[in-house]
């Protein structure tokens, strides 16, 4: 299962929903989630800690426009929008952690 | 129709403060109509829409809690409590308007990964 | 493989409408199908004709259009969140039609995966 | 806006007749509105006017036609849960007419 998440982990609750409830599969981060792929924030160790046991992908595009394109975390896998169209169809079902 | 889809309607949204709750129990009055198998889940605040004695008058809103006890007559029976969520508000399913299932997040997060289609608003 | 796309915010005041295009642009340039693009929520306002965004800016509803135009995408606005809005077929750009919830319920069960955009 | 005049009093209504202000309906109303559908009312027909707004005041919402159909079965009998016996009554659809006169929101129609 692919999971969306679209909303900052470092002021909404939406990733750690999501993580509550999935021990496995992929999360997808866009938009303003995009912050919790980048290095040096509170939540760099509690991502290396989740990438354990999910695969953590992220947008670049929404990245790049946020500045932090050369901060990516080592580990997390950069896509682009073709990338995250085959994310989406590599899965089963997919979900948006709106 | 040729196959019965697994739709999953993920609540994660509190009534009234935004108008999601409410749209989102509209699509599910229709996919009634279609005869898929079709589940509600509630998770984080969503489970506030469950919540009993809601009174709306003084924010001139309608009152759209009442609904989901149709659910039934619409065959809708299947709707999950993610427990994690009601405990950390500090509610417990005899607060709750409807009879649920109450899942713990383990079990929420398998039936979500069984589904075909999983709509959130 | 075939898409199925929801759109449940409005243009302009969240990212949800650009990612869900280029999301869609992507996947057609892939060799996919977007069948459908569901508006829902104030993702019915995505479909006016009245947007009149700066000159230097992306014009939202104009590349829904042309999508539609170029690509057969199907356009639907859900009715009842269109009239709560006041979107209605007299201001309704091209390429959108309005139409039942129902539209919605069939995205999910004729695609091969819906995916949801919104807040 | 439309309006119905109702014993000397003015009703608001929307442009295909629905009440606007659903807190206005009397049975008067629901008379004027049905001779409007070109319906003469009958017992069964207020059978179906005072379930549907039951229905309402309990779920807040107009039922789906086959919830109806199902729930007038369950409580009036096997012969008048069907749809034939409602469109009969309400050749129109009980959805729009029946909610029409019974004074409730218009169905949006979605499928």
């Amino acid at each position: 299962m692919l999971h969306i998440i679209n909303k900052s982990p470092l002021s909404n609750g939406s990733l750690d929903s999501c993580l509550r409830v999935t021990e496995s599969g992929e999360i997808l981060l866009i938009e303003d989630a995009v912050y919790a792929a980048a290095k040096g924030s509170f939540l760099e160790g509690k991502m290396h800690e989740v990438m354990g046991k999910v695969k953590i992908h992220v947008l670049m595009p929404d990245l790049e426009a946020r500045g932090l394109a050369d901060r990516l975390i080592a580990g997390i896998t950069p896509v682009d929008y073709g990338g995250f169209v085959d994310l989406v169809a590599a899965s089963k079902n997919c979900q948006s952690w709106l | 129709m040729s196959e019965i889809k697994k739709f999953m309607f993920v609540n994660r949204k509190a009534p009234y403060g935004t108008i999601y709750a409410l749209e989102s129990l509209e699509v599910v009055l229709i996919t009634a109509a279609f005869d898929q198998d079709v589940s509600l889940a509630f998770l984080d605040d969503g489970v506030y829409q469950l919540k009993k004695g809601q009174q709306t008058k003084g924010i001139d809103t309608k009152n759209f809690s009442p609904t989901f006890r149709a659910l039934d007559g619409y065959d809708i029976e299947k709707l999950y409590v993610e427990k994690e969520s009601l405990a950390l508000r500090g509610l417990s399913e005899a607060d709750l308007l409807v009879d649920v299932t109450v899942l713990d997040r383990k079990e929420m997060g398998k039936l979500m990964g069984q589904q075909d289609v999983v709509l959130s608003f | 493989m075939k898409f199925g796309i929801v759109v449940n915010e409005g243009p302009y005041q969240h990212q949800s409408s650009d990612s869900a295009y280029l999301f869609c642009k992507a996947a057609i340039e892939k060799g996919h199908e977007v069948w459908r693009v569901f508006f829902y929520h104030d993702g019915v306002n995505n479909a006016t004709r009245l947007t009149e965004p700066p000159q230097d800016d992306r014009n939202i509803v104009n590349r829904w259009s042309k999508l539609a135009e170029e690509h057969g995408v199907d356009l639907v606005v859900c009715v009842a969140a269109a009239l709560r809005r006041g979107i209605r077929d007299e201001n309704l750009a091209p390429g959108f039609r309005i139409s039942g919830l129902g539209q919605l319920v069939e995205s999910g069960i004729q695609t091969d995966r819906l995916v949801v955009f919104g807040d | 806006m439309p309006q119905i005049e109702v014993n000397g009093k003015n009703y608001e209504t929307d442009e295909e007749g629905y009440l606007i202000n659903l807190a206005e309906w009397n049975m008067d109303v629901a008379k004027y509105i049905a001779t409007t559908e070109n319906l003469t009312m009958t017992d069964n027909h207020w059978e179906v006017i005072n379930f549907l707004r039951e229905y309402y005041d309990e779920y807040q919402i107009a039922p789906a036609v086959r919830v109806l159909t199902k729930a007038i079965g369950k409580k009036f009998g096997a012969e008048k849960g069907n749809s034939q016996y409602l469109y009969e009554l309400f050749p129109y659809g009980p959805g729009k007419q029946a909610c029409k006169v019974a004074g409730l929101p218009k169905p949006t129609g979605c499928i």
